[in-house]
């Protein structure tokens, strides 16, 4: 490079984030001292306004090519100086972050060595910024069609937000329906409004809606490309009836030779039995019967009279319907592939399984619903009505035994079921809590409310136990739950004819798998990771693809909405954008250099690297390169370069952090 | 009647004890503590103890260590390892009456009429001497250092004992008790 | 060597490794100071070059951290650099360079606490080693 | 025949008597020796714990060493509070290296080594795991159909550690009764605590948790109770004139599981400890007509 270098350097102090440990002040001192250095500053907030006025001044006054800013993590703010540094009329790219805070003031404790240890860093990044060349940035076109992954609350909210906004919205949902764990509530705290009559008018909107290509029953199957344009491979799971031709008449379960249903409900969580030929529940989208081939005659004996199929004047029923792959190409994807409810089972002390009459949250939620099992009844096993009934909260949840977390959401529904419990039944009712969660808007009111109902009761402990043996009269043949009752500081022994666990929320068991098909990454817990709690909570370290609702973490329905709308903006705004810049990392192939030998090409993931017969030279297709640089490592004559991370650049960066 | 004074003052907690707690074998995780109540509940003496294990917890938490020491609640511990089982936080509870148990002996200080205490040191004096443990014997020495009065209570069992050839007047011991004495003795300076 | 202070060189990858070394610092984890960062987009960019420079260059100790097998966000990159790490083992070994002081440590984004274990094992692996001779008698 | 190092432990020369009784029988029925170890000392059981930790540890450890020292990798300890000393202090050694050390310093002084190579086994474990049922009850000579039994676990042997058994239901003693031909009694009470060491020291606490266990045990409708821990028995078996005097009378016959799989086995009811039972098995064993102990 003939042009004269000068690097301008500015050290943030992060408020005390980083001056706290490191001295910032020799720092900066240091910097003044290297080749190529004109200014060298510590400011208390670089990414600040005036912290990047500071930049651009400098620019102008003691005209600097080069700009490097020592603070945070370049995956939170590199994008913030490069404009500053634009703005000063600095080609972007020449440009130097040094991560001070969460690769030092913030992991080390040592004030010197913290300190020795940026003084390296700057020095690395002031060596390495004198080799960086102008480039251009990098834009790709967005195809605007969008893949929503799970047809719940969160799902459905985005996918009609999205259509709405005259997108084209491919929804996928692995069950014969969409409505998620929502579909199955009753009531929805701390309104109470009915869960049915404010999903289910949203349920039909999707069926309608003419931007929505709705695939229920199925599952994404595969996931490549990047940003703009990923091609997906979606696999539909054959319902043995046609969804052109079913009207959901219902008349095919009517006449399935089971005159009875016999096999557990999946909606209603096992509590009623279906028959092989179903319907998932009433207002189910789409409206269409589906076959298990588990239970059906047909499939496991082929010897069915098929009574269903001569009900059908459409002729919609097909044995012989067989799975299929669609192939679709969308700009954008949001995941909104929801929770698992904690297995009760795990917690034997409990007795889910073992004792009757216990039951889980959801279970209860079925039981209240006047479209439920019992139509609304709450009867024991034994057919009576309870007279006490224990509701158990944190089963699953706070305990490192099972889930560290906090569900977030069993205290409020916990307090719904009580409200509902006492309505339907007149029961004496315990809750069994830690500590009471309301942090929602109305939630503190709601709890306000429970507290002024007779015949509820708060209790204050972690239930140790639910036993079936009696100390007294009283408890003979009942439930007895063995609790302290932390706040009158004693144990107590409290009869329940019916106990209900509250559950809290759990990954969903094939959330590793969506992850690496998606190639994003869980938090510790396995809930997706957002790429920044507060900066990008939708967002995914992969460009393009978003989360929704309960995927990324145990929420209720107004925060998974909320999500949802946003995930849906973010999704927007790169639409209409039309196009997405992306690192200009991409690799080039020096002709003159490359001994044509073939390494590169098997290598590169994309066949973004193919082969000149005439030139006899390796040649990237820089549209299709992602900037790995995996080619650019193996190639024997070094006659790769990824723009960026070029050998010279990396090079010393290492000397510069030794020295 | 009298009223009882019910209220701490800051001077009467020792800091130094409840740095200690979180330093004992077992303790490490006792700030963690979130006084969910199941160690109490799950606790099959927690109803005869003046602190249940999760007041305990707490107290030694935030240094009461003269509530804490001379509770019974430590010595009615028996070892069943349901709290350390159940603990939301994983804290090895039972650990923690352990060592409970050891710095109240150190530092003399006991929940009055208890003689546990007595019992462990008894056990522990003939496990010194003799290697092994005569548990007839040590019913005896401990009624008659405790409550005299008990024995006749107790007289049945003794009787019963006899008859089923069960209690011996004996000492069983083990043959090298000077290598048992100095392995132990090699260990005394240690801390405990 | 009481008062030697190893220096390590470490390879980031941008999406897993480099983002858990963010995770460990927003988390306030302690480590050893000792490890200096240097990102690329993939453990599979790390040159086999860049390690014998940054041994040439003063370093007592190289690693590479990528994301786990499976995991690579370019699909197969962490896999090439394991085999230039297992190869590259083999030649340092050659040299006289005991294969701990190059180390390559699978870590995802999520895995913040394992940057801290792996930063602390590492040093005091290699301050126990001591410091790296470089033969400089020889030029 | 399979050769175990054996760990019998004080209460199994004193007031367990018949717990080793009946054990050494049943295994050489079932073709497996048991070899005491030499000199082994008192485990420190709970109250050495009390007094002093590393010194528990160390009482532990040396019979530990004693058994790597006669070689074979595993050690039975039938009886639950060894057994989980025992277990424990490997455990804690594992977990505090420092403790490790000067308790392995502290044994070299005498001669002895800990490197942790041996298993501590409770029977039961073995018995399942290692005989299994299958052989088990292709051993049974005497069907003891019609008795019932409540199985009885206590604390020790699955807590903290559930090493072989389920931790909230346990199973192993169960199966063995149901291969004796025995009914087994649905005992939600099987690991609840009996009181300890509080029966002596604080008979109006623990003979109380004694109590409530035989209580329920009868309203379930045992004929007895089985279990695996001489402390369990000697409190459940000895203290129950003292439940008549305070609460009520129980009359219930407390067992090892060893006795009721040696009389299965056929084994003379003589050589089995039957004797050392304050409570005597003979009314509900004729009421069954099994046999006369």
């Amino acid at each position: 490079m003939s042009e004269e270098i000068r690097v301008g350097v500015y050290v943030c102090h992060c408020g005390s984030n980083i001056a706290g440990i490191i001295d910032v002040k020799s720092v900066a001192e240091e910097a003044s001292k290297y080749p190529n250095v004109v200014v060298s500053r510590e400011y208390k907030y670089m990414c600040s306004d005036p912290g990047q006025a500071l930049i651009q001044e400098d620019i102008k006054q003691h005209n600097l090519n080069r700009i490097v800013v020592a603070s945070c993590s370049p995956l939170l703010h590199e994008h913030t100086f490069r404009n500053a540094t634009e703005k000063g009329g600095v080609n972007p790219f020449l440009f130097q972050m040094v991560n001070l805070r969460e690769h030092d003031s913030w992991v080390h404790e040592d004030k010197e060595k913290a300190t020795k240890k940026a003084i390296a860093l700057v020095r690395a990044a002031v060596r390495r910024v004198a080799l960086h060349s102008a480039l251009e940035r990098k834009e790709v076109p967005i195809n605007p069609d969008v893949l929503i992954v799970g047809g719940g609350i969160a799902g459905i909210h985005a996918a009609l937000t999205l259509a709405n906004a005259g997108k084209l919205v491919y929804l996928v949902e692995k069950e014969p329906t969409i409505g998620g764990h929502m579909a199955k509530f009753d009531k929805t705290f701390p309104t109470l409004d009915c869960a049915a009559c404010i999903l289910t008018p949203k349920m039909t909107q999707v069926r309608a809606h003419p931007n929505i290509r709705l695939w229920s029953y199925s599952e994404v199957a595969g996931v490549d490309g990047f940003v703009g344009n990923f091609r997906v491979k979606v696999k539909r799971k054959p319902r043995y009836v046609d969804e052109e031709a079913c009207i959901g008449c219902l008349a095919c379960i009517e006449a399935c030779i089971y005159k009875e249903g016999k096999f557990p409900d999946e909606f209603n969580m096992g509590l009623s039995k279906r028959k092989p030929i179903y319907f998932p529940f009433p207002q189910a989208v789409p409206q269409l019967a589906v076959i298990d081939p588990e239970t059906c005659i047909e499939f496991k004996t082929g010897k069915c009279k098929k009574t269903c199929v001569a009900a059908c004047d459409r002729n919609a029923i097909d044995f012989t319907q067989k799975e299929t792959i669609e192939e679709i190409s969308v700009g954008t994807i949001i995941l909104a592939t929801g929770f698992k409810a904690f297995d009760a089972s795990r917690m034997p002390e409990y007795g889910y399984g073992t004792l009757s009459n216990v039951y889980t949250a959801l279970e209860i939620e079925r039981l209240v619903n006047s479209s439920g099992p019992t139509a609304g009844e709450v009867v024991l096993k034994n057919g009576q009505h309870p007279k006490s009934v224990g509701i158990i909260h944190c089963v699953g949840s706070r305990d490192e035994k099972t889930n560290k977390w906090c569900s977030r959401v069993c205290c409020m529904y916990s307090l719904k079921l009580a409200h509902l419990l006492r309505e339907h039944t007149g029961a004496e009712i315990y809750n069994f809590y830690i500590d009471m969660r309301a942090p929602g808007k109305g939630y503190e009111e709601f709890y306000d409310r429970l507290l002024q109902e007779d015949g509820t009761h708060f209790i204050r402990g972690r239930v140790a136990e639910v036993t079936d043996w009696a100390m007294t009269e009283e408890e003979e043949g009942r439930l007895v739950i063995r609790v302290e009752d932390t706040l009158a500081g004693f144990v107590r022994r409290i009869p329940c004819d019916m106990v209900v666990l509250s559950v809290g929320l759990e990954p969903t068991p094939d959330a590793q798998d969506v992850r690496r098909m998606f190639n994003i990454s869980c938090s510790t817990e396995g809930f997706f990771l957002e790429r920044h709690p507060k900066l990008a909570p939708v967002n995914t370290f992969t460009d393009g693809i978003f989360l929704a609702g309960t995927c990324q973490g145990p929420k209720d329905i107004p925060d998974t909405v909320a999500q949802a709308g946003a995930a849906a903006a973010e999704a927007l705004a790169l639409i209409d954008r039309g196009s997405i810049e992306l690192e200009p990392n991409t690799a080039y192939v020096v002709e003159d250099k490359c001994s044509g030998c073939h390494t590169c090409i098997a290598l590169c993931p994309y066949n973004a690297i193919s082969y000149d017969e005439e030139k006899k030279v390796a040649q990237i297709n820089e549209a299709l390169c992602k900037g790995c640089g995996t080619c650019v490592a193996a190639c024997p004559s070094s006659a790769i370069v990824q723009r960026l991370f070029e050998d010279a650049e990396i090079l010393e960066e290492i000397e510069g952090v030794l020295l | 009647m009298t009223y009882k004074h019910m209220i701490k003052y800051e001077a009467e907690c020792d800091p130094k004890f409840a740095e200690w707690v979180t330093e004992i074998v077992g303790g490490e995780k006792i700030r963690q503590c979130i006084q969910c109540g199941i160690c109490s509940a799950t606790c099959p003496l927690s109803l005869y103890m003046d602190y249940p294990p999760r007041k305990l917890i707490h107290l030694a938490k935030e240094g009461f260590k003269n509530e804490v020491l001379r509770s019974n609640t430590i010595w009615l511990c028996a070892s069943c390892y349901s709290c350390t089982v159940e603990c939301s936080k994983q804290i090895k509870v039972t650990d923690i009456m352990y060592a409970l148990k050891r710095r109240a002996i150190e530092e003399g200080v006991f929940a009055k009429g208890i003689p546990i205490p007595v019992l462990a040191k008894e056990f522990y004096k003939m496990v010194r001497s003799e290697g092994r443990t005569t548990e007839s014997w040590l019913v005896v020495i401990m009624l008659l250092k405790t409550n005299i009065l008990k024995i006749f209570g107790m007289t049945t069992l003794g009787l019963n004992l006899l008859r089923t050839g069960r209690f011996s007047f004996l000492k069983d011991s083990i043959k090298r008790k000077d290598e048992l004495k100095s392995l132990l003795d090699s260990l005394e300076e240690a801390p405990s | 060597m009481s008062d030697f202070e190893p220096k390590i060189v470490a390879f980031f990858c941008n999406w897993c490794t480099y983002t858990a070394a963010d995770l460990a610092g927003t988390s306030r984890m302690k480590y050893a100071p000792n490890i200096r960062v240097i990102r690329v987009m993939c453990s599979g960019r790390v040159d086999p070059q860049f390690v014998l420079e940054a041994f040439a260059k003063g370093a007592d100790g190289v690693l590479i951290g990528g994301c786990h097998p499976g995991d690579c966000h370019y699909q197969r990159g962490n896999y090439k650099a394991r085999r230039r790490i297992l190869m590259l083992q083999r030649v340092l070994e050659e040299f006289g360079i005991e294969k701990e002081r190059l180390r390559l440590e699978w870590i995802s984004a999520s895995e913040g606490d394992k940057v801290r274990k792996v930063a602390n094992d590492m040093t005091e692996q290699i301050a126990r080693l001591g410091p790296l001779r470089r033969g400089d008698e020889h030029g | 025949m399979k050769k175990y190092l054996y760990y019998p432990g004080c209460s199994l020369k004193g007031t367990g008597k018949a717990y080793e009784e009946s054990l050494i029988p049943v295994f050489k029925t079932l073709d497996a020796e048991l070899h005491e170890i030499d000199d082994w000392n008192c485990c420190g059981a709970t109250a050495y714990m009390s007094v002093d930790e590393l010194k528990a540890f160390a009482l532990a450890a040396r019979n530990l060493a004693i058994a790597e020292k006669e070689g074979g990798s595993d050690l039975v300890a039938p009886c639950a509070a060894c057994y989980l000393v025992l277990s424990k202090a490997q455990q804690y050694m594992r977990e505090y290296p420092s403790e490790r050390h000067e308790v392995s310093e502290a044994l070299k002084g005498v001669g002895l080594t800990y490197s942790d190579t041996i298993k501590v086994r409770h029977p039961l474990d073995v018995l399942i795991n290692d005989i299994g049922l299958k052989e088990i009850s292709s051993k049974v000579k005497k069907s003891l159909k019609g008795l019932k039994i409540a199985p009885y676990y206590g604390c020790q042997i699955v807590r903290p550690y559930a090493t072989f058994d389920d931790q909230y239901n346990p199973t192993t003693m169960d199966d063995l009764i149901k291969a004796c031909g025995a009914e087994v009694v649905y005992y939600p009470l099987k690991t609840r605590c009996c009181g300890g060491s509080l029966t002596g020291t604080i008979p109006e606490v623990g003979v109380r948790l004694a109590y409530i266990l035989l209580r329920e045990a009868r309203k379930r409708g045992a004929d007895m109770l089985v279990t695996a821990c001489p402390l369990c028995q000697f409190n459940l078996d000895g203290y129950q004139d003292q439940m008549k005097r305070r609460y009520e009378e129980m009359s219930m016959p407390i067992l090892y599981f060893t006795q009721i799989l040696g009389l299965a086995f056929g084994i003379p009811a003589k050589e089995l400890g039957f004797r050392r039972s304050i409570i005597s098995a003979n009314s509900a064993l004729d009421m069954r007509g099994i046999v006369h102990v």
